[in-house]
């Protein structure tokens, strides 16, 4: 009997609960919405940019445009990266896409075809949430620094979106520690001052018994760093080696061809100064970094169990708000020109690498009101809410005049530098998963270049030859996808219809363009296969 | 996957375009390239289809020589193996009837892709581009001229060709214009490295400039600048 | 048994008829329509729109020559064979229980065993992602502080394993192609499922004291009780979780889904059939191919199924 | 039970190393558990500096368990919403149509009832793909009332299967006094069946439950808008994080596993004994 009751007193907590989330559902879906009036237009914005700040931004944006649009309300609807392709398709698929998304992860380019509004006919015309500002009756595409690169796909011929932001990639550095090291705050501008930092840090640790690595890496952070670095010695080889190298930063089919004929090889100068300036760095990373995720490494740098961390404007808000210590930037030092016999090869600062914008935000067909979606879009890529984006988020803007936030002023694109040359996972994915296995014995304290250099040499090249491969079918399908798509446009343009012509002329360029690779790509994997 | 969105917005196109049987046969047969997976059957029976167009179409309409550009672009890229010399002997006697046409005139850059890759030593194939040559005058569409030099250039430089000769072909694309910025800048900047190069001083000022006035922004103008700066007076 | 009803007592009771409408209803809409619809997609190209192109049997014979959905079937035989291996903890702690003299203790040791059912699956799931971290993770300070890792670090040289445990140097459970498997073998340490024991112990209800009595007579050591006595007895219910564990696992892909990733982890290493299929119809748009897949996993299963029913009986 | 727990192997002189064995056994699957319940009152450095053992309760930081909360509280009302009414409705209708193919030998019921017999043999796998078009053509994607139907339908054939054979069992007197007292069917079900199989329905509730609550699959296709996340789908949004603060994740883990905690301490035995039979019965 006592039994029972106690089971009933279960169930009954249990109906309880029941009753009380069904009346807060109930509330929240049908009360309120009936209270606040049913004009109230509902427009969704999703992406997956979960870094710290975002968010915010997001809700910032939305709060103002709410206040002078009453009748719309914005709601964000964050979804972790790793599920964004599922969660992106399952939403396309089922007609219940939200209004605006963000494009790049998961997408394709009969994705956005089919799903997504392009905006090619408003490029031209001025943003009107630009009224008033000194970019007034500037064409939307020149209001983007990258004059809307990013929204364009180059298989469609279309303007898809509008880019919120920009990214570069940093030096982080814990000021606390930093101070306490150096007893300065002066950041290191070169590899030789980054080194001595680094030597400093270490004796510092011990003398003081703390567990402390002068920089977290891990298998996201560690590239950024050890692929810069041994692009500065690699510039010029790449000059020789690659006609293409300053348009296309030596294209793969060049390079490999090259690497076949013997141009260059593991043993050249050049790579083997980049190896030893990679094996130098990565004495200074915690051991067995290249086991580590992004965030074990982030979580590393937070704790106060590093001084430098390399990551890419994305991560700063997140480091800001997780570390209890003043973080400051600067750009990654590279070996100044005949510093270091070592690496004779060091030209110089280099260039940012990327200046196309980020976080394009796009409308979907799936929108009932693609009327206030595009009004929403104008207005979060207009100048003045550009600038609550940068204020909030800490990320860079994308809209020409926008001041980077106070804090984010380390982060701003710095083009007065040379164009490094290539890395020696150049070739594509097998290139880099060789080199990745390989890359222990080369940071590891009993590795060494030879070491190295001996297992990479084990598979290099026909891990190159597999990445030529899978190029050469790429390049094959998309000039195969080019020929029913051009035979479309060359009757469309002949009937007149309207923009065809200059869409089949830019198909000819990049076809032709595209056509000059699915010869070239095969011909030089068949080299490897000889 | 990706054709599949294609394959319907293409078969759209050619409906638009007109109810006409020739034309629909003929975006049947464009659009059956690109159904996924490719099999030899759809392959097969798109040239068929094509064949059927050039034949019942008057012969210097246009479908009738799109019609005979696909069938060329089938035997080149479709059938495995490959007929490169029909291909060839096509794509040649499209030209030679000046069919001013932008996609048909690309018949002449696909003509020295080929023959950049083919077989033989490098002086072989540069002996097949320097035969190339010639084919400029049967060019009457910018387009099919830009085309056209462009992959000369590329091809002499990828077979260790006449630098100077490049130079000339890109400056011959360039005078047709690029309204492409990726393929633009390929150009201009490869033609710029390779003048400055071989002495070419006023050439290779002429391309980095134009690419430093037509995109300001681009991350590769330090190291243009600096190329620019190095340039010796110009010499001609 | 029901009662048989005459024709006329049936007419009479056609409201009967209503109570299984709505059951009736919720099958077929729920389990049969999607199967048949399943089978009709399967000829179809179909990215899970209203456009969809016939293509005969396109998908069936591109499944039939699709690595990775039949190298999926070599992970899960894998899964399999170490899931049987994985049972026993779950039958000593069983026997275990049972030999118990205090009725009380054998009560709250059921209650502990039912404890872990009552954390949601993916809570488990996700502790369980964090344990193999390789920074934070306790697997790797494990072995680490049991002075395991050197030895794994030997073996690993002495066996040529590339590399993958090394002196110094986390371990990275979810990151190495190598160990995905043996990561995926390890989750649950150590594996007993609440289902099982209880299934187990009502199994060992049925021996007698007297069974025992004379076992002990006969100076029978506490192995060979288990060996003659307990595990005869519990054969059936074994049976039953062996075929309940096969179908189980050749269905799942949640957990691959959550510790790896859609694609099975680096390399593909974790990449099951029912993963793949999830996959090609979330993740590519390619539901008709995905609808093939299932096909051919369905009737795998149904197979085994069969097979099952037939060799490994169940006795009730 | 009485009859097996004699006591066994009494001549043994202690249970002391059974004990040991089972307490190992136990502790280990437990140690999840564990690590939850410490890790969720530390901060990330606590937790760096001490990751095994329970820090000094003074210290705890019960902030952990406020956004713990703040996080799973809505997911935890939605999943309660979804599992109840799943394993109600679903209990509901099985007893209706169990309730058809015990009582009597109706005509097509040898017909009907291969039609559920034959899903207890088909597996489901192929289904989830069309099972995603079919709720798009119903208009049910982002609701819970997908997850809800699919919960009640996919329960039918188990459930029913098991209440058969249950209902068949009660003595047929029963009924005849019932149905002598003019009671319709519905009132036979109300005041025969349900008195009478309190523990099976116990138990299939506890299955049902458990199986709704733990699905994560079907939520994540199905829902889009936060405000009707299970706590499935809120975990895998929660473990998506770039930056993780561990305490807070494990006391959102722990928020997430309070409702059942709740009910397993009050339905204990029908835990341990129900599920056993109720199992061994499928």
């Amino acid at each position: 009997m006592r039994e029972r009751i106690i089971s009933s007193i279960g169930f009954a907590l249990l109906a309880l609960c029941f009753v009380v989330a069904l009346a807060r559902i109930g509330l929240k879906q049908w009360w309120l919405p009936a209270v606040e009036g049913k004009e109230q237009v509902t427009i969704r914005v999703a992406h997956w940019q979960l870094e710290g700040g975002v968010r915010d931004a997001f809700n910032a944006m939305a709060e103002k445009y709410m206040e002078s649009h009453p009748h719309v309300r914005i709601q964000q609807l964050p979804v972790p990266e790793r599920i964004f392709p599922n969660w992106l398709i399952t939403q396309l698929v089922g007609g219940t896409a939200p209004d605006i998304i963000q494009i790049g992860l998961g997408m394709t380019e009969e994705r956005k075809a089919r799903y997504f509004l392009p905006m090619s006919d408003l490029v031209d015309l001025p943003n009107p949430y630009n009224a008033g500002t000194d970019l007034d009756d500037v064409p939307l595409r020149d209001t983007f620094f990258d004059g809307m690169e990013s929204s364009f796909s180059q298989e469609l011929l279309e303007y898809y979106g509008l880019p919120l932001s920009g990214f570069t990639v940093r030096m982080y550095y814990n000021l606390n520690l930093l101070r306490e090291i150096t007893g300065g705050e002066s950041l290191p501008t070169t590899y030789e001052e980054l080194t001595r930092l680094c030597r400093q840090t270490m004796d510092y640790a011990k003398r003081t018994r703390q567990k402390i690595s002068p920089i977290a890496g891990s298998k996201y952070n560690a590239p950024l760093l050890m692929d810069r670095l041994s692009s500065s010695q690699t510039g010029d080889l790449a000059k020789r080696l690659a006609y293409d190298f300053l348009p296309n930063r030596p294209s793969t089919a060049l390079l490999a061809s090259a690497f076949r004929r013997g141009d260059w090889s593991l043993e050249t100068p050049e790579v083997e100064a980049a190896m030893g300036l990679m094996r130098d760095l990565g004495q200074y990373m915690q051991p067995g970094f290249m086991q580590l995720m992004r965030d074990d490494a982030s979580f590393y740098f937070v704790q106060g169990r590093a001084v430098m961390i390399a990551s890419g404007s994305w991560d700063s808000t997140s480091i800001r708000q997780q570390a209890d210590f003043p973080v400051a930037v600067g750009p990654i030092p590279v070996p100044a020109p005949q510093s270091d016999p070592r690496w004779p090869y060091s030209q110089g600062p280099l260039a940012d690498s990327t200046v196309e914008a980020g976080v394009v935000m796009a409308i979907t067909r799936a929108s009932k009101h693609p009327e206030i979606a595009l009004d929403f879009l104008y207005f979060m890529g207009s100048k003045p809410v550009n600038q609550l984006w940068t204020d909030v988020s800490g990320w860079l803007p994308s809209v020409v005049g926008v001041k980077p936030a106070e804090q984010s002023k380390g982060f701003a694109p710095f083009l007065d530098g040379f164009i490094g040359g290539f890395n020696l996972s150049f070739s594509g994915a097998d290139g880099m998963r060789v080199y990745r296995n390989s890359i222990n014995r080369l940071v590891s304290p009993q590795g060494s270049v030879d070491d190295f250099r001996t297992d990479l040499a084990k598979s290099y090249s026909s891990a190159i030859a597999e990445d030529l491969r899978r190029s050469s079918l790429g390049a094959v399908q998309i000039a195969q996808r080019n020929d029913t798509l051009l035979a479309a446009l060359s009757m469309l343009a002949a009937s007149g219809e309207d923009r065809a012509s200059e869409k089949l002329d830019l198909l000819l360029q990049s076809s032709a363009g595209n056509d000059y690779g699915a010869r070239r790509t095969p011909a030089v994997w068949k080299s490897f296969e000889n | 996957m990706a054709s599949t969105f294609q394959f319907n917005e293409a078969r759209d196109a050619f409906v638009i375009a007109t109810g006409d049987e020739a034309m629909r046969k003929f975006g049947e047969a464009a659009t059956l390239l690109n159904v996924q997976p490719r099999t030899g059957g759809n392959i097969q029976r798109a040239r068929r289809l094509f064949e059927e167009v050039a034949r019942d179409t008057p012969p210097g309409s246009k479908l009738s020589r799109l019609s005979r550009f696909y069938i060329a672009r089938v035997k080149e890229f479709y059938l495995a193996p490959q007929d490169i010399e029909g291909a060839t002997a096509d794509y040649l006697s499209l030209l030679q009837e000046k069919t001013a046409d932008p996609l048909i005139e690309q018949g002449a850059s696909r003509l020295v892709v080929i023959a950049a890759f083919s077989g033989g030593t490098p002086a072989d194939r540069l002996q097949k581009l320097a035969a190339l040559e010639k084919l400029d005058s049967l060019l009457e569409t910018p387009a099919g001229r830009r085309e056209f030099h462009t992959s000369m250039a590329y091809a002499l430089l990828d077979n260790g060709g006449d630098k100077s000769r490049a130079v000339d072909h890109f400056l011959a694309a360039d005078r047709e214009g690029f309204t492409r910025k990726a393929t633009a800048v390929s150009a201009w900047l490869v033609a710029a490295t390779t003048a400055a190069e071989i002495g070419r001083n006023i050439d290779a000022r002429y391309f980095f400039e134009k690419m430093l006035a037509t995109y300001p922004q681009d991350p590769r103008n330090f190291t243009v600048r600096s190329l620019l700066g190095r340039l010796g007076p110009d010499n001609g | 048994m029901p009662q048989p009803v005459s024709k006329r007592k049936a007419l009479h009771e056609w409201k009967l008829y209503l109570f299984l409408v709505p059951a009736l209803v919720l099958v077929c809409t729920f389990s049969y329509f999607p199967a048949i619809s399943a089978i009709y997609h399967s000829f179809f190209r179909w990215s899970g729109g209203e456009a969809k192109e016939f293509i005969a049997l396109e998908n069936f014979t591109r499944a039939l020559e699709d690595p990775v959905f039949w190298g999926g079937f070599l992970t899960i035989g894998i899964l399999v064979v170490a899931n049987l291996f994985k049972m026993i903890p779950a039958i000593c702690l069983a026997v275990l229980i049972h030999r118990l003299r205090s009725d009380r203790w054998q009560y709250w040791y059921r209650v502990l065993v039912v404890l872990p059912m009552i954390v949601p699956g993916l809570v488990t799931l996700f502790i369980w992602k964090f344990f193999f971290n390789p920074n934070l993770g306790l697997l790797n300070s494990f072995l680490d502080a049991s002075g395991m890792m050197p030895v794994l670090a030997f073996a690993d040289r002495t066996l040529g394993w590339g590399g993958i445990f090394q002196e110094g140097i986390p371990t990275a459970w979810l990151g190495e192609p190598a160990l995905i498997i043996p990561a995926l073998i390890i989750w649950g340490f150590p594996w007993i499922g609440a289902v099982g024991v209880l299934i187990f112990l009502a199994g060992l209800q049925s021996i007698g004291t007297e069974v025992y009595e004379a076992a002990d007579l006969d100076g029978v050591t506490a192995f060979q009780k288990f060996l003659h006595i307990e595990l005869p007895l519990i054969m059936t219910q074994v049976r039953l979780m062996v075929v309940l564990m096969m179908i189980g696992t050749l269905q799942g892909y949640g957990l691959q889904f959550l510790l790896l990733g859609e694609s099975g982890g680096p390399g593909g290493a974790g990449m099951v059939p029912g993963l793949w299929m999830f996959n090609r119809a979330f993740f590519a748009g390619e539901f008709g191919y995905a609808c093939a897949l299932g096909l051919f996993l369905f009737v795998v299963i149904l197979g085994l199924t069969f097979i099952n029913n037939k060799y490994i009986r169940v006795d009730k | 039970m009485s009859s097996l727990s004699q006591p066994v192997g009494a001549r043994r002189l202690s249970d002391w190393p059974k004990h040991l064995g089972i307490l190992l056994l136990l502790g280990l699957e437990l140690l999840p558990f564990y690590m939850m319940m410490q890790i969720s009152v530390k901060t990330n450095s606590e937790f760096l500096h001490n990751p095994w053992f329970p820090s000094w309760p003074a210290g705890w930081h019960w902030q952990n368990y406020a956004e713990g909360l703040r996080l799973m509280l809505p997911f935890v009302a939605n999943s309660v919403v979804v599992s109840v009414s799943a394993t109600v409705g679903c209990l509901f209708f099985a007893l209706l149509g169990a309730y058809f193919f015990a009582r009597y030998k109706m005509p097509f019921s040898n017909i009907l009832w291969p039609v559920f017999l034959v899903l207890m043999m088909l597996p489901g796998v192929a289904n989830i793909v069309t099972l995603f078009a079919l709720l798009k053509n119903l208009q049910l994607l982002n609701t819970l009332w997908a997850l809800i139907i699919l919960g009640i339908a996919g329960g039918q054939v188990f459930c029913i299967y098991v209440l058969r054979n249950f209902i068949e069992d009660i003595p047929k007197d029963l009924f005849e006094a019932a149905e002598m007292d003019g009671a319709t069917h519905f009132a036979q079900l109300v005041n025969v069946v349900i008195p009478m199989s309190g523990p099976i329905l116990g138990t299939l509730a506890i299955l049902q439950f458990l199986g709704s609550w733990n699905d994560f699959l079907m939520p994540l296709i199905v829902l889009r808008d936060p405000e009707l996340f299970t706590i499935g789908v809120g975990l895998i949004y929660l473990d998506g994080e770039y930056v993780k603060d561990w305490g807070k994740m494990m006391a959102a883990f722990f928020v997430a596993s309070v409702p059942l905690i709740i009910i397993f301490l009050f339905t204990m035995k029908l835990f341990v004994r129900g599920l056993a039979s109720g199992a061994l019965k499928g």
